[in-house]
């Protein structure tokens, strides 16, 4: 969600308890300026808030001036003024955190015990050597906000163009999604970087448009039905909720630029889901 | 083309405004004179205690609240309440519920018996198909299910208030039925999203007996009695209960005029000994206060009734017993070695101003805030406990028994032709003998 | 500014005192639609209020299909629930209205006495008839609406192109105004249709483009410094308030497209303006 | 080419963020005992009241209200208050004015007095002028400037309150210097926007003693005394004033603890009889309380005083009187025909809650809200009172007088040459008859 009218616009996901407090607010729209500027980013979005046991974190992204999928930093603030970057984790070292369970406690030098068991030896003389490795809070933040924006982080079709010289960049003649277009799990893609065409099939290929269909859509998540869509204000309003990283909400009101989305949550993944549905 | 061809709004939004238009319908002028006794205002301030969360960072929007507000007035106009409260909203995968909690004025509780038996009379049917099985020459099954434990009534225990629900602000208002000590149990046991349609079904294991309606009224009095907290002191028990000394059988409370609300700092002391619990615990058996489910009550046939008592006297159950009315929230316990709750402020550069904000770490979704004389409760989320692991399904129960285990059904292995040739020779052998002693016999009795 | 939405952009005029309570807003979101529903508008806009004495009156604009300068009906309403047409005014009869001086009562119906004076006669013999004529409030509204419509509401310059048939829609690839014009009273037009490009002088004509200059800007309204251009949060936001009808302001975010305006005052032209630079 | 290089944010918006930064500084630990004397809390909890007056459809936004929030704690921080108030805001041209009102702690006024004497000095400047003209033969003027009305103290009449300003929430609070009773006698003859530079000069007829810092000291002056009303008996006259029967003397009064709200309904009650002005009435004068111009105080020279009294004592002037303090705004005079204040309540729909809401009419942009025992005053607007008419700068004054009129200096028709005639004739008559006099007194004496 951009940080100009980052205010006004958070109030479209407020029907799904995403809200900020004035104070918050007032705070943001002071320091996501001041962030923009020191860090010399080409846009700031706020991104979303991890509730901890004791704390919480607001996180907000700041984009470079290249590729608007690629180009982008992670940043979280306690007290929504002081903003620091978050790390970026190598992959051994992000698997470590995402297999970290439980509520985050809101310090960011706390350190879970990570207990890595591995396999020494190998046939029957294989022995298990368990090594406690300590994994401080910052990097499973790190690693957390990086897995829900792989996994949920979702544009309506059409906002973004893959330019020909593969530069992904903002479609400034999108004009929103139409009243049908709008209710089908179809018309929403991840924002993420791995264009995956193989798993349709081909009479769909057909109609694709190459610049803009190089994002998967969201039809296909599985489990089925990880996505709520619901048209609310009778469907001058579209939200989505993920089911799987509950606390994600993406809006767009149909005809429109309009769209963004949220994360507030507790930053666990709901792993349940297949019970649920 | 013809660019309003696909333009909003659609007939939906229409639809909608339309049906929400009503909410907006000014208090006809001739129903105003009532203002005068202002003292029984069953409508609560919405706007003013969405106020203070959203200084907290939680609730709704601001138009979504006044809508809400709107709508539990209409709620308040169109029955005869004693107090209304927005509950909270449980968000669904196609739709959510706006939740009130009310409390009808004594002796106008509407209907509210019609739907009573309902969940009863399956159990009952299920029961009779039992018995039809007897007259045929079937064995017949041992399998007794356990005693059904009654419900509570209405105004007590987990159906002490009413529910309603409803899709969206101005849309008709569903009162829920109340929850039986069943739905409860099977509550605790399954974890499924809610769908925002009352009538679907809940397909769980194991089986929820009733549909979404009653699994939203369970979890509602799950989340109720988990959460809802008040200030130390707010409420008091009523003087007449003094004499009973335990607290816990005492379920009523009134409002302690002589309320001095303890000072911000106070309310979000890491101890949480200033928070209590002012709705019942409910106890594994599915009620708040615990009865013997192998005493039948009155109400059901006294034939059977002699019967079944000699038959269960050896197990007498263990009556159950859980923390009482109005217990510190102090004692609640930890999840998943976390704290039950986190307690804040709702600003960090105007302490002066600042409200005392719990949210609950059990529920997640639920919170209270709290300040000078005015507190609130409130629930925002999915509907669920939280849980640190994995949710797994219970392991289905062990296979029944059909036949009481025996000689006459136990089957043993084929004897040898060695052993048949023993048990020959031993029974020629008694037969001689029998024999001979007949023979014996029969000289005797010659003999008498 | 259109009705999708209003209820948050509103917000960036709240610094010079514009603001709807939360009632009137929840009302608004659901009558507008009906409103734009009911009479076929192509879009809905809020166009302001007019305090009066007793009540107040809240004022839309519906845009039909066509020209959007032209196709535009104004409605009124109390409550913010009930709109009504107001009356489109023969110009004599706008003309007595603009002559009626003092506060609007908040009564549709009441009637101010208008003394019209008429010269009977010529030369010598000329003499003064008086006679009596009664205006409803609701005629007086229609023309002051119309009145402060036509002489301040503005519009950035490029939000609005000419077609090649003449026809004057909505320019989809308006990115906003710069850091620098946004500052100038130049880049702000009159939506308003006369065009009347004689004031410029053969230079300036030069720089023009036929499809979006074909608006007045409102730099050499009179007298000058009627307008009063603020840089709001240190020019993340542009506020224009004029200084002829004191309560129109209108709000612009650089760089996007982001801007809408509203009248919140008593109806009354600030005749003082001149003594008051 | 590169995006980014018009690309907001401007150094503008950086830097006012900075500024604003520290607004959102947290307050040190070290400094956070001090709550615990919570009695004395001169910040007010402007989040609460922004919250009554957003519901009436007034105010600012709540960012701004919140920024303005924490400006106004960093007041109370850095100055010794005894209480602080957000007063409203002022459009301008240019920029607008945020405006504090503070009282001191007794016997803190840090400074107050250095700024006082700027204003006479300047007056006395010209009288030196006017002496030094006398040193020339030239005829002396007759003109003797109107006698300098000494302005109020601090702490009383149009000085009762300071005022602290500032363009941002955030930036640098500036003290506006104490009002003269000739800065506010022509204020009310001029009608000029703010431009939002205190240091600009107020181009006007007839010239404003002062620059745009005393214009906006004067406006508020002018707009607190009219518009600044409460609930009646929410404040009372102290009591050890009650023996001063007439009203009109008192100019203190404290805050009643027996204050009993009125309902909202007598709130919004069209007679207004149930508010009142807290802040005195100014007289035509310039001043809360009135003083005789031609009583010279003590400041100034005693060798000037008995002659001017000599010469005043004919013109002794009638004191002025105006309403007393504490006078219900029932008796505001009309404003071109309508009544002074309009009424009303901030909701339709739900009239439970709502507060009652007055809007000024005479100084539009004036409100104020009551609600229990809640209120508060609040002006957003261009600082003009309303006019019905066009604003018409007053005519110059007559042309001075540069001579006493006088036979010497008054022209005169020459006299033709009959009329000379008959002058000689008459004076060569009068001659003749002095020589016959001069002959017989000779004489007489002669006789002696």
């Amino acid at each position: 969600m951009n940080s100009e009218g980052l205010t006004l616009s958070i109030e479209y996901l407020a029907s799904t308890g995403i809200l900020l407090s004035t104070e918050q607010k007032a705070a943001l729209q002071t320091s996501l300026v001041m962030l923009q500027n020191a860090q010399k980013f080409h846009e700031v979005h706020f991104w979303g808030k991890i509730v901890g046991i004791k704390e919480s974190y607001f996180i907000a992204s700041g984009i470079g001036k290249g590729n608007e999928l690629q180009d982008r930093k992670f940043l979280y603030s306690q007290d929504c003024m002081k903003w620091c970057m978050l790390p970026i984790l190598a992959d051994s070292r992000a698997q470590m955190c995402r297999s970290l369970s439980g509520r985050f406690i809101g310090d960011p030098t706390y350190e879970y015990e990570y207990i890595d068991v591995k396999i020494v030896g190998e046939g029957e003389e294989a022995e298990e050597e368990t090594n406690t490795v300590l994994v401080k809070e910052e990097d499973r933040l790190a690693a957390v906000i990086d897995e829900i924006d792989r996994e949920v982080h979702i544009v309506p079709r059409g906002a973004y163009v893959k330019t020909a010289t593969g530069k992904i960049v903002t479609n400034r003649s999108f004009e929103g999604l139409n009243n049908l277009d709008c209710k089908k799990l179809c018309s929403y893609f991840h924002f993420r970087n791995t264009p995956n065409t193989d798993k349709i099939n081909l009479l769909a290929k057909a109609t694709l448009d190459q610049s803009i269909d190089f994002l998967e859509h969201v039809e296909h998540d599985l489990p089925k039905g990880c996505w709520a869509l619901h048209p609310e204000r009778g469907g001058g309003l579209i939200i989505l909720k993920s089911l799987l990283w509950l606390g994600y909400s993406f809006y767009h009101v149909p005809g429109t630029k309009k769209f963004g989305s949220a994360y507030f949550g507790t930053g666990e993944k709901n792993i349940d889901l297949p019970f649920m549905l | 083309g013809d660019p309003s061809s696909d333009v909003r709004p659609a007939s939906q939004e229409v639809e909608l405004a339309n049906v929400q238009n009503k909410l907006f319908e000014k208090p006809s002028e001739e129903a105003e004179p009532e203002p005068e006794d202002e003292v029984e205002m069953p409508l609560p301030d919405l706007m003013d205690t969405a106020h203070y969360f959203e200084q907290a960072g939680l609730g709704l929007g601001r138009e979504e609240t006044f809508r809400i507000f709107l709508a539990l007035k209409k709620l308040v106009d169109t029955h005869t309440l004693q107090s209304v409260r927005f509950w909270g909203k449980i968000l669904g995968t196609e739709k959510n519920y706006i939740v009130a909690e009310v409390e009808y004025r004594e002796g106008d509780e509407e209907g509210q018996e019609g739907e009573e038996e309902e969940g009863e009379e399956s159990r009952e049917e299920e029961a009779d198909e039992a018995k039809e099985g007897e007259d045929d020459n079937l064995p017949t099954p041992d399998y007794k299910p356990p005693p059904v434990i009654p419900k509570e009534e209405t105004g007590t225990g987990c159906n002490k208030k009413t529910y309603f629900v409803c899709n969206e602000p101005g849309g008709e208002w569903t009162k829920l039925p109340p929850v039986t000590p069943a739905q409860i149990v099977c509550a605790r046991q399954i974890k499924k999203f809610f769908t925002g349609n009352l009538e679907a079904a809940v397909i769980s294991y194991p089986p929820f007996p009733g549909t979404e309606i009653n699994y939203l009224r369970a979890q509602i009095a799950r989340i109720s009695a988990g959460t809802h907290i008040s200030p130390v002191d707010y409420y008091k028990f009523e003087e007449d209960d003094e004499d009973d000394s335990d607290g816990e059988g005492r379920d009523s409370f009134v409002e302690n005029v002589e309320f001095e609300p303890p000072r911000v700092q106070e309310l979000i002391d890491p101890s949480l000994s200033n928070w209590v619990h002012h709705v019942q615990h409910i106890l594994p058996q599915g009620r708040c206060v615990w009865v013997n489910p192998t005493v039948k009550t009155e109400t059901e046939d006294f034939e059977d009734e002699e019967e079944e008592e000699e038959r269960e006297e050896p197990d007498e159950p263990v009556p159950e017993h859980g923390p009482p009315l109005l217990n510190p929230i102090s004692e609640d316990s930890e999840v998943d070695s976390m704290p039950a709750w986190s307690a804040g402020l709702t600003s960090n550069l105007v302490p002066q101003y600042a409200a005392a904000v719990l949210r609950s770490n059990l529920w997640p979704g639920a919170c209270v805030f709290g300040l000078d004389k005015k507190f609130e409760n409130l629930y925002i989320g999915w509907g669920h406990k939280y849980t640190a692991e994995n949710y797994s399904p219970p392991a289905p129960a062990a296979t029944q028994e059909e036949y009481p285990s025996g000689a006459e059904v136990t089957e043993v292995p084929d004897p040898t032709v060695d052993e048949e040739r023993a048990l020959q020779a031993v029974q020629q052998e008694q037969l001689d003998r029998e024999a001979e002693e007949a023979e014996m016999e029969e000289d005797d009795e010659d003999d008498d």
